[in-house]
């Protein structure tokens, strides 16, 4: 993959955030590209840092999280140096976002339509309304609303509705990255299908690039070329979808897909992954999975494993030539439930 | 529009249900009362007979049963019965001090909210700052301290220490209006003006300004907000565009509440500074037993009080396209 | 007051921290026998909203009693109430009044007869302690149908001298009506007794010395109707008394003289002869004729006009001898005629009065604001502003016509705006008594004079002798000499009063009796009186009655 | 399943809601029929899935069952005793027989309440045992949910514990009183993917041991399948299929829940899922069509279906379908 | 986590909660200590050598907030009336905030045809112009602490009962009620042990804020001259001075009492306003 092609890049980036208890690491340490046109998913249970790490790509954090160390480059240029002109000109036009519940998305007291619109008029200045009207109509039959619609309000939408309206505001700039946080969570299959496949097919038309944020991996093999399995504030595992999914290589993805429920593939038990995710305020050395790593040995206790890479696939273990062994053990319920002190 | 109309219809039908019950309950409260008004205007060259001659034209020797349908007919008729002080309809005692009042109130509200909206929008704004905590705890204070003592300490500092302003009532004793219109509309009226309603205005300020100031800060924290942002707009587009239109919601709902509780404080100011309004007057007809006029203006505060709700329900549905009047 | 004030507190204390009732304090029993205790005073005091002064007189004089060993409550109330169950029905033990001295109080009829005689004493009476003497009764019933003058004036100064003796309700000071003036622009103004420069008389005699002939006049509260059949407050008669003649008006030295009659002369002693002046006319430019005057009368008569009811029910008949004659038919002798019933009744006019009457009967009169009254006084109605001012102007027809232009009557809701309007100069005058702080406020206003006059009136304490301990006149006697007045003179008056002693003012000179028992001031002689007729005290000092007692109503 | 072991039935049961005049907007109908004549039982030692679209009256069902609602109509028979129409003390009896576990630990422990207050609450109320039996059995119970050693969560509130310890302890409240019947609702959604499996078993792990007959209700079919042997898909108010869970996801008879289970997604890249099965957006059960209720969202919709509501057919064993399509 | 430091945790986060806490101690020691500390009988007058009456002596060392135009020492009365505002204070908030809880926990809890009566009862009573009822009730029924308190009582439990109604029905959809309920839990044991414990800490604040409502009431209606009579409160401290024409010359007979007004009042605002901040988890997350 050539430098020109990469659209953004994030290099070992640190995200903390001030609280009165000390230092939350939301972000300890992330790399990661983007190349464009590629879709890449970013899955991780809740508190693992994946919506900070989106955020602080349009700098949308809030005053008390701090970059701490690291750099975000987005066409080449870091975002930290960028101005307050020239972020406010990036985000949208270049960068836009796909909200995380477009219920509480969609300011409430102006129609949809004036929102769509909005962002028009705030980046192209000099358009005209009868110009901005029809390609809000249009992007509205896109995402397959009727644009007559562009004049309700959001109370007047439900739920998978209004996500499409989202979807049509990310879209009306052409940008370059849509950044898309968890947009199904709170929908239905059915819709949550609609809404998947339109995302794909818009984003292959527009031929745009996309992160796509979620805490389930089927949503990630539905959409995403990438993926990049995040734990506790760092990337445990990347690579391409179809490798990281059917071949995992970390303990950690490991345990996600045996605790995963499938609906067709063959039955087996459920084991979930023992214990909680660590105390990011003062983490312990070494992994932070290895409380919960049923493979941890006594380095995983001490030293940070090494992010190795080798065929674009990443991985962040130190028991990583061991895996083809480990795979195995890991199918077995009892390897986890020995981890298991209280509870979970 | 139709469902505005209907809503106001109910909500019409409502507010005379309520003015309905509170009228009832002033006209027991005042029979109930230990005084009677005859006792007040005692004077030792009237005779027995004089006072049963009076409390047979106050219609006090009636039955109380009797009183009451007589007053409730009265009502209909949208009369309050003879003041007995003055010996004319109720409502023309109150006459002209119904506009002084409402022109007091509505003056103090409008700086009231004002000061509210513009300063709650700045102080979360700028929350963290010193200027934030100097303003919460200054308008704090303010809202704290009574209204009158408030009004006392305007009133020896600029009208009587420096004599900046005038020292009470409304009007400059002894000039002479043509008409209704030029008493209110002139100079001199706006002089009189100033103090009452800066002092009312300025107490009735922390209830709204706290009030955005918080819904602001909740409003910054909404999704949407966030989004905007991302969209790129400009700060001031997002706090005038999309934070205060939706953090206005909230102190539209303060409105109807703190017009009841102005109501109260404008009481007490005129009190003070001797503003010849309703507020004043009940004060005068509750001490002198004349329930005709009391009662006359207790129901039209309560009225006034009514209408400031509906005025900001409506407000509020007109700013905020979820609510659908019922 | 001081143990109440205490108690109260403690019982507030034991709320607030929720304890028990331990400490409510139990009262230490006296050696003495309970049942011969003097029962507990209950001293109704106004609240201070309605008079800071009399709610302080009233503290003062229950400290006093309180140090005679009586048990004292005060009570604090508001005016209405305590009119409605004191001055209405009696239920009082002991509060007081301040009664005002008005023009037709001069002649002592109402403080001798109305106030004291028996057939007031019912409820809704004036004999507000039910005093029932009937010696009393029989002296002062002839005082009131006596109509040679120093008969009468014998008479009063008997019924002075026994009621400073029984002392059913002792008046206790006279204000002094502190008035002031813009005397840079105004001159001759007229002092009168009781009324200072509220008096009809000032209005007449106040003089401009320049351009500025309108006088701004400042009073604290506004006028509340202006129909002279219906009003029964004071303020209001002022300004009628400007706008409406009577036949008689009384000078400022009390005495009736001629106003709109040319003469007057009694025929005998129940008929009265009245010539009207001539060329007389309405404010409308109507004449006054006879026939108004005898209307005037015969209307108040028949729908009983609350204020004249008393002051014209011995009137029988008004006769119309011709155009300028009338003769007034009494049913009984009745002195007080002249004063209070030709004096006060202002002539209304027949044209305006007779329609409304004729068809409305007599709510039509009452419920009526009567406005713009239409009078033949030197007066004229030119507008009112509820709450906000009044304006008369004079009326240059009238007979006796006024030196000002006209006057407007500004009422300020508060004693300080009166204050400062007069400062300011906001106004030329005030009929607002100063108290001392307000006219050291005035001091630097080189404009205004201040002058004096001394009221008839007086603040009055009302024992209830229906009731006990009242009924007994050692008791009377002794709570009487305990009052301070020339404390409550200096501390609350600042100076600006009298004592008072006698039920006739001093400065009432024709009727007052100078050599009446001075009943006040004396602790000493309180003591004296109560050990005489055998009172003892316990160890706490508490009162208590002798052995067998016999109630003594009367001195004699 | 013999009579014996029916722990609970459901005959014909409706639960119909009054619809605001302001909410009624196009529809002339005044009642919202959340849950429209559902029939079925469960047996001992048997877990019924219940899946559906939100708004199909999953959640109504379960509340009916536990009479936390009066029926409009029809029947719920719980070990033989008709429990619609209990009340006072018989109900409290019935309260020991059902239980149920919610779907957010978050909210349905008290925040302020110990662990052992939530838990002694039960026995607290059917006065049952005294405060050291009480503490035993509570002490029992935790340890039988995998919260070992059980002391250590007595004091503890619920904000001190993880989301996996707090439905623990829901469920241990759950089976504190010993009930026959147990409704889950969701009981992982709102769970991390990692923790669900332990949760999971533990419920398999009573249902089984106790002998209990369970209800879950989920969105997720893949869940039912771990944990149910019967599922039944509902739309609208009504069990369009129901049958063995296996059975229900390969053969698939109804039109919806092909839909339905083919817009699941699934964590395999090399999969598709499909969206021509479908059409339009769920309607409101405020404003039912007069004939089949999944009419104008049916891809393989007849004549018939626009008139005519479908009754149950009976395809296989103990595999019912409501549709046209095999009614013949 | 202890019941205080759940009660008076919020103290250490917030120091405007502190400040107002601090006031009110510091009150509440005056209140206690109010015989000892004031240095003469409120209702005394006071006399110099010359035994004339000490009229509107401005501040002394005597007569630290100066006299009264009857020789009476301000600071005597200031710091007695801090019992009574207190004790209007507390009873009038206590007695507010009991009885509208209970009527907010019935009317949300039991919700349907109760709901909507008490809540037509309540609109209605918003329609009444507050401090106008109250005048005129205390008019009627005769100055007195008791009848000022019922006054506010009788109209001010609106505000609490709207509030906690309004609280009740969220937390009634919380699963926990449900619960309690599937576990055989009485309407009675629900709203009590489960429902009110949750809407205690706003009961909390609103008796905080009551507090500065019936002490502002008390004043109004002493200034207005319907004050008890026989207690030295604060507003009467103020009404005398307005009343007696030295407003605008004995500023030490105007300022101390309204300061002590302002401060109390402040006192319990604070306290309710930070206490809401915690007991809120909504306001908390910010």
């Amino acid at each position: 993959m050539s430098r020109d092609n990469i659209l953004l890049k994030i290099d070992d980036l640190k995200l903390y955030y001030h609280t009165t208890a000390g230092y939350v690491r939301a972000v300890d340490g992330v790399s990661l590209n983007v190349a464009v046109g590629e879709r890449l998913g970013l899955v991780g249970e809740s508190g693992c840092g994946k919506t900070t790490l989106m955020k602080a790509i349009l700098r949308l954090l809030p005053a008390n999280c701090r970059q701490m160390g690291g750099e975000m480059y987005y066409k080449g240029k870091a975002i930290s140096s960028l101005s307050e002109k020239e972020i406010k000109k990036m985000r949208w036009q270049e960068i836009s976002m796909i909200p995380q519940s477009a219920m509480n998305a969609l300011d409430p007291v102006y129609r949809i339509g004036a929102q769509i619109k909005e962002a028009m008029k705030t980046h192209q200045k000099g358009i005209s309304s009868k110009e901005i009207q029809e390609r809000a109509a249009n992007i509205f039959e896109l995402v397959g609303i009727n644009p007559k619609r562009l004049r309700d309000y959001p109370h007047q939408f439900s739920g998978g509705m209004k996500q499409r309206a989202a979807i049509a505001m990310a879209l009306v700039l052409d940008p370059n990255l849509i950044i898309a946080d968890e947009p199904t969570t709170a929908l239905d299959v059915i819709v949550q299908a609609q809404i998947l496949e339109r995302i794909n097919a818009l984003q292959q038309r527009y031929s745009g690039s996309l992160i796509m944020i979620t805490h389930d991996i089927s949503v990630i093999a539905q959409t995403c070329e990438k993926v990049a399995v995040m734990y506790a504030g760092k990337i445990m595992e990347y690579g391409k979808v179809r490798d990281v999914l059917n071949n995992p290589l970390h303990p950690y993805t490991l345990g996600l897909k045996n605790a995963f429920p499938s609906l067709l593939g063959e039955k087996k038990s459920l084991i979930s992954i023992p214990g909680s995710p660590p105390d990011l305020i003062k983490p312990q050395p070494g992994c932070l999975f290895a409380p919960r790593c049923p493979f941890a040995i006594a380095v995983c206790q001490t030293e940070d494993p090494p992010a190795k890479e080798e065929d674009g696939r990443i991985v962040a273990c130190h028991r990583l030539a061991e895996m083809e062994g480990l795979k195995v053990l890991a199918e077995d319920e009892t390897i986890w439930e020995r981890k298991v002190h209280a509870g979970d | 529009m139709k469902s505005l109309s209907k809503y106001i219809a109910k909500r019409l039908l409502q507010m005379v249900i309520t003015l309905f019950v509170l009228s009832t309950l002033i006209f027991l409260l005042f029979r109930l009362v230990p005084g009677d008004p005859v006792s007040m205007y005692l004077d030792a060259g009237m005779s027995a007979e004089a006072k049963e001659m009076l409390m047979k034209q106050f219609g006090l020797d009636k039955p109380l049963w009797e009183q009451y349908v007589i007053f409730i007919s009265n009502l209909l008729k949208g009369e309050f019965g003879i003041s007995f002080q003055y010996g004319k309809q109720a409502l023309a005692v109150i006459g002209d001090s119904f506009w002084n009042t409402l022109i007091l109130m509505a003056v103090s509200l409008f700086i009231a909210f004002t000061i509210g909206i513009v300063g709650g929008a700045i102080l979360a704004w700028k929350r963290g700052t010193r200027l934030e905590l100097a303003g919460i705890i200054g308008v704090l204070t303010i809202r704290c301290a009574p209204v009158f003592w408030l009004g006392m300490i305007l009133l020896s500092f600029f009208a009587f220490r420096y004599q900046l302003l005038p020292l009470g009532g409304m009007n400059t004793p002894g000039t002479n209006f043509e008409t209704v219109y030029a008493k209110y509309f002139n100079l001199d009226f706006l002089k009189h003006l100033i103090l009452p309603a800066i002092t009312a205005g300025l107490s009735a300020a922390a209830t709204p300004l706290l009030v955005m100031r918080t819904s602001m800060l909740e409003v910054i924290k909404e999704d949407f907000i966030e989004l905007t942002k991302a969209k790129g707009l400009s700060d001031r587009e997002i706090l005038f565009k999309h934070a205060l239109r939706n953090a206005l919601l909230p102190v539209v709902t303060v409105f109807a509440v703190q017009a009841g509780l102005a109501i109260g404080g404008v009481v007490l100011v005129e009190t003070v500074f001797r503003w010849p309004g309703m507020g004043r007057g009940i004060v005068l007809a509750v001490a002198a037993r004349d329930y005709p006029v009391a009662q006359a203006a207790f129901f039209l505060i309560g009225a006034m009080t009514i209408m400031f709700n509906l005025i900001a329900d409506i407000l509020y549905a007109f700013l905020d396209p979820r609510v659908s009047l019922d | 007051m001081k143990t109440s004030w205490k108690k109260s507190l403690g019982v507030l204390l034991v709320f607030m921290l929720l304890l028990s009732m331990s400490a409510c304090g139990s009262k230490e029993a006296g050696p003495l026998p309970a049942e011969e205790k003097v029962p507990k005073i209950n001293f109704w005091i106004t609240s201070q909203t309605y008079d800071p002064v009399r709610y302080e007189i009233g503290l003062l004089a229950a400290e006093k009693w309180r140090e005679l060993g009586f048990d004292v409550e005060t009570t604090t109330m508001e005016w209405s109430t305590m009119s409605s169950q004191g001055m209405k029905s009696h239920e009082h033990e002991v509060f007081m009044i301040q009664w005002g001295g008005k023009a037709e109080r001069i002649d002592p009829m109402q403080w001798l007869y109305t106030m004291h005689h028996s057939a007031e004493a019912g409820e809704g009476g004036y004999n507000i302690a039910g005093y029932l003497n009937p010696a009393y009764d029989e002296l002062v019933e002839q005082f009131v149908t006596t109509m040679d003058m120093d008969k009468r004036k014998e008479l009063a100064a008997q019924a002075q001298e026994i009621l400073a003796k029984d002392v059913p309700q002792p008046p206790v000071v006279h204000r002094i009506l502190t008035h002031a003036y813009n005397s840079r622009d105004f001159s001759n103004p007229t002092f009168a007794m009781g009324e200072g420069l509220n008096s009809f008389w000032n209005w007449m005699s106040l003089t401009p010395n320049g351009d500025r002939k309108t006088v701004k006049y400042g009073y604290i509260n506004d006028i509340k109707l202006l129909n002279p059949l219906m009003t029964k407050d004071g303020a209001d008669i002022y300004i009628l008394k400007m706008i409406y003649d009577p036949l008689v008006r009384i000078d400022p030295d009390g005495i009736p003289q001629p106003w709109a009659a040319e003469s007057y002369s009694e025929i005998d002693s129940t008929t009265i002869e009245v010539k009207l002046r001539k060329g007389m006319v309405f404010h409308d430019d109507k004449p006054v004729t006879a026939e108004d005057v005898k209307y005037t009368f015969d209307l108040a008569k028949e729908v009983k006009s609350p204020y004249y009811l008393s002051k014209i029910d011995k009137l029988q008949e008004v006769q119309i001898i011709d155009d300028q004659t009338l003769r007034f038919v009494l049913s009984e002798p009745y002195a007080p005629f002249i004063s209070n019933g030709l004096g006060t009744m202002g002539i209304l006019p027949k044209h305006i009065w007779e329609p409304r009457f004729k068809e409305g009967g007599a709510d039509a009169v009452l419920n009526w604001d009567n406005i713009p009254p239409v009078g033949s006084g030197p007066f004229k109605f030119e507008y009112w502003r509820p709450n906000e001012e009044l304006k008369l102007s004079s009326f240059t027809k009238h007979f006796s016509p006024p030196k000002i232009d006209g006057m407007i009557r500004i009422p300020y809701a508060k004693a300080y705006g009166v204050v400062q309007g007069l400062k300011a100069g906001e106004i030329d005058a005030a009929g607002w008594s100063l108290l001392p702080l307000e006219q050291q406020e005035l001091k630097d206003a080189s404009q205004l004079t201040i002058g004096t006059a001394y009221d008839q009136g007086y603040y009055m304490l009302h024992y209830n002798m229906r009731k006990a301990p009242f009924d007994d006149v050692n008791i009377r006697r002794a709570l009487t000499y305990a009052i301070p007045k020339l404390q409550i003179v200096n501390l609350v008056f600042e100076g600006q009063a009298i004592p008072a002693y006698s039920t006739v003012a001093e400065v009432n000179k024709f009727w007052h009796n100078p050599n009446i028992e001075k009943v006040g001031d004396d602790m000493e002689k309180a003591k004296e009186i109560l050990v005489e007729a055998g009172f003892r005290w316990d160890d706490n000092g508490a009162i208590y009655f002798p052995e067998d007692y016999q109630v003594k109503k009367f001195s004699d | 399943m013999t009579e014996k072991d029916k722990v609970i039935e459901a005959i014909n049961i409706k639960k119909y809601f009054p619809v605001r005049a302001r909410e009624r907007k196009t529809s002339e109908q005044s009642v919202l029929k959340a849950v429209d004549g559902l029939s079925f039982q469960i047996g001992r030692a048997e877990t019924l899935g219940l899946a559906g679209e939100s708004g199909c009256g999953k959640t109504t069902t379960a509340k009916l069952l536990l009479s936390l609602y009066p029926l409009t109509e029809g029947k719920i028979l719980c070990n033989g005793t008709d429990i619609s129409a209990l009340k006072g003390k018989e109900l409290k009896n019935f309260r020991l027989q059902a239980q149920m576990v919610f779907q957010d630990p978050y909210e349905s422990l008290n925040p302020r309440f110990k662990v052992k207050s939530i838990l002694e609450e039960p026995l607290e109320i059917h006065r049952l045992g005294d405060k050291n039996e009480r503490l035993d059995k509570i002490l029992e119970v935790l340890e039988e949910v995998g919260l070992n050693p059980a002391n250590r969560y007595l004091e503890s509130y619920p904000h001190e514990l993880s989301g996996g310890q707090r439905q623990r302890v829901a469920i241990a409240r759950a089976l504190i009183l010993r009930p026959s019947f147990l409704v889950t609702d969701e009981p992982v959604s709102m769970l991390d993917v990692s923790i669900r499996a332990g949760v999971l078993n533990l419920l398999q792990r009573m249902i089984d041991e106790r002998a209990l007959a369970g209800l879950c209700i989920s969105h997720d079919l893949s869940l039912l399948r771990y944990l149910c042997h019967r599922s039944a898909i509902m739309y609208l108010g009504r069990i369009v299929e129901i049958g063995p869970t296996e059975a229900l996801i390969k053969k698939r008879y109804h039109p919806y829940t092909v839909a339905l289970l083919e817009a699941v997604p699934h964590p395999n890249p090399d999969y598709k899922y499909r969206l021509d099965n479908i059409t339009g957006e769920v309607t409101s059960a405020a404003n039912l069509p007069s004939g089949c209720r999944f009419y104008n969202r049916c891809v393989k919709k007849m004549e018939i279906c626009r008139e005519i509501a479908p009754q149950p057919v009976e395809i296989e064993k103990g595999h019912w379908v409501e549709c046209h399509l095999y009614n013949n | 986590m202890k019941f205080s430091t759940k009660l008076f945790g919020f103290i250490k986060k917030d120091t405007a909660g502190a400040i107002g806490i601090c006031i009110f101690i510091f009150f509440v020691i005056v209140a206690l200590f109010a015989p000892l500390i004031s240095p003469y009988d409120p209702g005394a007058m006071h006399f110099d050598e010359t035994g004339a009456l000490m009229r509107i002596h401005p501040p002394s060392f005597q007569h630290l907030f100066g006299t009264t135009w009857m020789g009476r020492d301000v600071f005597s009365q200031v710091v007695m009336g801090t019992r009574i505002a207190l004790f209007v204070g507390i009873l009038s908030a206590v007695c507010v905030v009991f009885i509208g809880t209970n009527i907010g926990l019935i009317a949300g809890y039991y919700g349907g045809r109760i709901d909507n009566i008490i809540m037509r009862i309540v609109d209605i009573i918003y329609g009444i112009p507050f401090l106008p009822f109250a005048l005129i009730l205390v008019a009627v029924m005769g100055p007195g602490i008791s009848n000022i308190i019922i006054a506010i009582i009788l109209i001010t439990w609106r505000n609490t009962a709207r509030v906690i109604r309004a609280q009740v029905l969220t937390i009634k959809q919380r699963a926990y009620v449900e619960a309690a309920r599937i576990s055989g839990a009485s309407n009675f044991r629900i709203m009590y042990k489960h429902i009110a414990p949750n809407v205690i800490p706003l009961s909390l604040v609103y008796i905080a804020l009551s507090m500065g409502t019936g002490i502002m009431t008390e004043a109004s209606l002493s200034f207005l001259g319907y004050g008890a009579p026989e207690v030295p409160s604060w507003g009467k401290i103020l009404f005398e001075c307005y009343n007696s024409q030295a407003m605008f010359i004995a500023w030490w007979w105007m300022i101390p009492p309204g300061i002590a007004i302002t401060l109390l009042v402040l006192s319990g605002f604070l306290v309710g306003r930070s206490y809401e901040e915690v007991a809120n988890p909504r306001l908390r997350e910010r």
